[in-house]
């Protein structure tokens, strides 16, 4: 009774708050300040199609440099705190026999997918995604492996590269920025290209890459981490 | 044989890539074929999908009939499908039939369970060694050789054609 | 092109109409088993239709982008993953014991892992 | 002419998102709810796919890719739940 009443209580606080939130809601019509230089000169600055991703490459870069880190971050925190041994390497997952099915058309899906999330990635300038849609995607493809093959081998030292080598390039294109151009990641190392095509936006396409890149691996770092926690007797 | 599965995924991937990009341009084919020689090289070098493909002219063109009897099929399957589920009384007599096949390979156990799976009233539940565990919407007959000529005997026979 | 036009948009309410009756099946038959073979089987060829049609229909403009590929590879990636996906999902069905209707006639499944043809498929 | 052909599918498509709803929310079993889901999602995809016919703009079809690959995935990773294993 008294649950119920609460319940109710707190769907009227929520219909309180979103009536107070649509009343209150004036539509901006205008850009105002930076919004506006963006909106107006992004495209003739930057050279990509896709707005957003100019902002997030070029001038809010150094924030995306951040956000990697803390991917890293969490990647390397949730390996600590699994506490994986040696001897963790060698388990077997007794499980169901997955389904024939299932592994025949992981086999035949895996590298469509990471493909696609390569696609993603170099297009992020063009199209909506970006390094981080384009990681996730490729992520994606390793859990579907995980999933048709549980006790699959994850080449662990693959991923450290990957992810450890991206790294670097990201920042080394973004002094790059400092020396050859206006400052830091600014993409205009490499020349602009003609507007709307694959190799445009100077060094955004390439920057991107490697974003996704190291989003892919350290994903694919925490994913391989669960599968072997996973491992039981 | 190991060449043959790199190559026949090697295409798959490009023609992916250009179906992705739509477009002929010199530097997306150039970064297609460095992306699928990666790729494949990456996740086919121990692979057996296309070992037992044929790559004769024969087995395109039975490719191409399976296409047809394929799509032809899938539209009995939904008209059949459509009746069932329009009429007022439900006219449904479901059950779970065994059905053999002959094939070896797992791309064409693959393509014939999907085939099955999408033909009229019929899903496959499990499969394991040459047995595919069917249900069927209508079972006209539940004995082994008979079911296998009416569900599968379609499909086998050219699928015997594409695949070794 | 008028009659590309028409083509496609007739294409498209044939698969919305497929659409339509993949969830009166879901509604009206009886067992878990029915109701993923209606829904996958409409649906799939639901979907197919649907985006050819949204293909012809955007030829109009096909100059400026590139839609006819990634409908191509849409419809592909459908027919692979929609079977495949209710077939496991139809197997964890049966490995839950979820019952059968009463009109189920016969279950050769159920015969072959008491026969010990194939072993029983255990939950952990 | 081809406008009104249009939305008389999004119509359409819209009811049998709710048939799906229905299934979802009275599903005895857990696998009906999924099976429901399932059917959702390929409704919200041709869904995704007019609204880039209607505004006209192709990039938009990189999204029900990328949905319907999360949706398989999403299926094969519930059924491993119930079924017990992963």
């Amino acid at each position: 009774m008294l649950r119920n009443l609460l319940i109710s209580l707190l769907l009227l606080s929520f219909v309180y708050i979103f009536y107070n939130l649509y009343v209150g809601f004036t539509p901006k019509t205008e850009l105002d300040g930076i919004a506006a230089h963006y909106a107006d000169k992004g495209a003739a600055e930057i050279g990509a199609a896709n707005l957003v991703t100019a902002v997030v490459v070029t001038y809010r870069g150094f924030d995306t440099l951040g956000e990697v880190t803390i991917l890293f971050l969490t990647a390397s925190i949730i390996g600590f705190f699994l506490k994986l041994t040696e001897a963790d390497e060698n388990k077997v997952i007794i499980h169901r026999g997955t389904s024939e099915l299932l592994v025949t058309s992981s086999n035949l899906l895996v590298p469509i997918i990471i493909l696609f999330g390569i696609y993603v990635f170099m297009n992020g300038h063009l199209t909506p995604g970006g390094g981080f849609q384009g990681g996730a995607i490729i992520a994606s493809a390793v859990a579907l492996a995980i999933l048709a093959n549980p006790n699959m081998h994850i080449n662990h030292q693959i991923i450290l590269w990957v992810e450890s080598i991206s790294g670097v390039v990201f920042v080394l294109i973004g002094v790059l920025g400092i020396l050859l151009a206006g400052g830091f990641l600014d993409n205009r190392v490499l020349p602009q290209g003609q507007f709307g095509t694959l190799l445009s936006a100077g060094a955004i396409p390439i920057i991107y890459s490697f974003i996704g890149l190291k989003v892919g691996a350290e994903i694919s770092n925490i994913l391989e981490k669960y599968q072997k926690s996973q491992k039981e007797s | 044989m190991k060449i043959k599965n790199l190559s026949v995924s090697f295409i798959i991937i490009m023609a992916a890539w250009l179906l992705l990009n739509w477009s002929f341009q010199v530097e997306i084919v150039l970064i297609g074929l460095i992306l699928s020689l990666l790729l494949s090289l990456l996740f086919c070098s121990k692979c057996q999908l296309f070992s037992e493909l044929k790559l004769t002219p024969k087995a395109f063109a039975y490719t191409l009939i399976y296409i047809f009897v394929f799509l032809i099929e899938l539209v009995k399957a939904n008209i059949d499908v459509t009746k069932r589920i329009l009429s007022p009384n439900l006219p449904i007599n479901p059950g779970v039939v065994k059905v053999e096949t002959t094939l070896n390979s797992k791309m064409a156990r693959l393509i014939l369970a999907n085939s099955i799976t999408l033909t009229p009233g019929t899903f496959t539940i499990e499969i394991h060694d040459n047995a595919l565990y069917i249900h069927w919407i209508d079972v006209k007959n539940s004995d082994v050789t008979e079911a296998t000529e009416i569900l599968a005997r379609k499909f086998e026979t050219y699928l015997k054609e594409i695949y070794d | 092109m008028e009659i590309i036009q028409y083509l496609g948009g007739a294409l498209l309410i044939m698969g919305s109409l497929s659409l339509l009756i993949a969830s009166i099946g879901l509604i009206r038959m009886p067992d878990v088993y029915n109701r993923v073979q209606t829904g996958t089987k409409a649906s799939t060829l639901g979907a197919i239709l649907s985006f050819l049609g949204v293909g012809l229909l955007s030829i109009e403009n096909w100059s400026e982008t590139n839609w006819i590929g990634r409908v191509i590879i849409l419809i592909i990636f459908i027919i692979i993953t929609n079977p495949v996906s209710s077939h496991i999902l139809m197997r964890a069905a049966y490995v839950m014991k979820i019952p059968f209707t009463i009109d189920t006639k016969v279950d050769k499944l159920k015969e072959d892992i008491e026969n010990k043809v194939l072993e029983e498929p255990k939950d952990e | 002419m081809i406008k009104y052909l249009i939305l008389i599918a999004v119509a359409i498509i819209l009811m049998s998102l709710l048939g799906g709803l229905y299934r979802f929310f009275k599903g005895p079993s857990l696998v009906d709810k999924v099976v429901a889901f399932d059917s959702i999602t390929v409704n919200s995809l041709v869904l995704i796919g007019v609204m880039a016919l209607l505004t006209g703009r192709a990039i938009y079809f990189d999204v029900p890719i990328v949905y319907g690959l999360l949706s398989f995935l999403g299926v094969i990773v519930v059924a491993r739940y119930i079924q017990g294993g992963l």
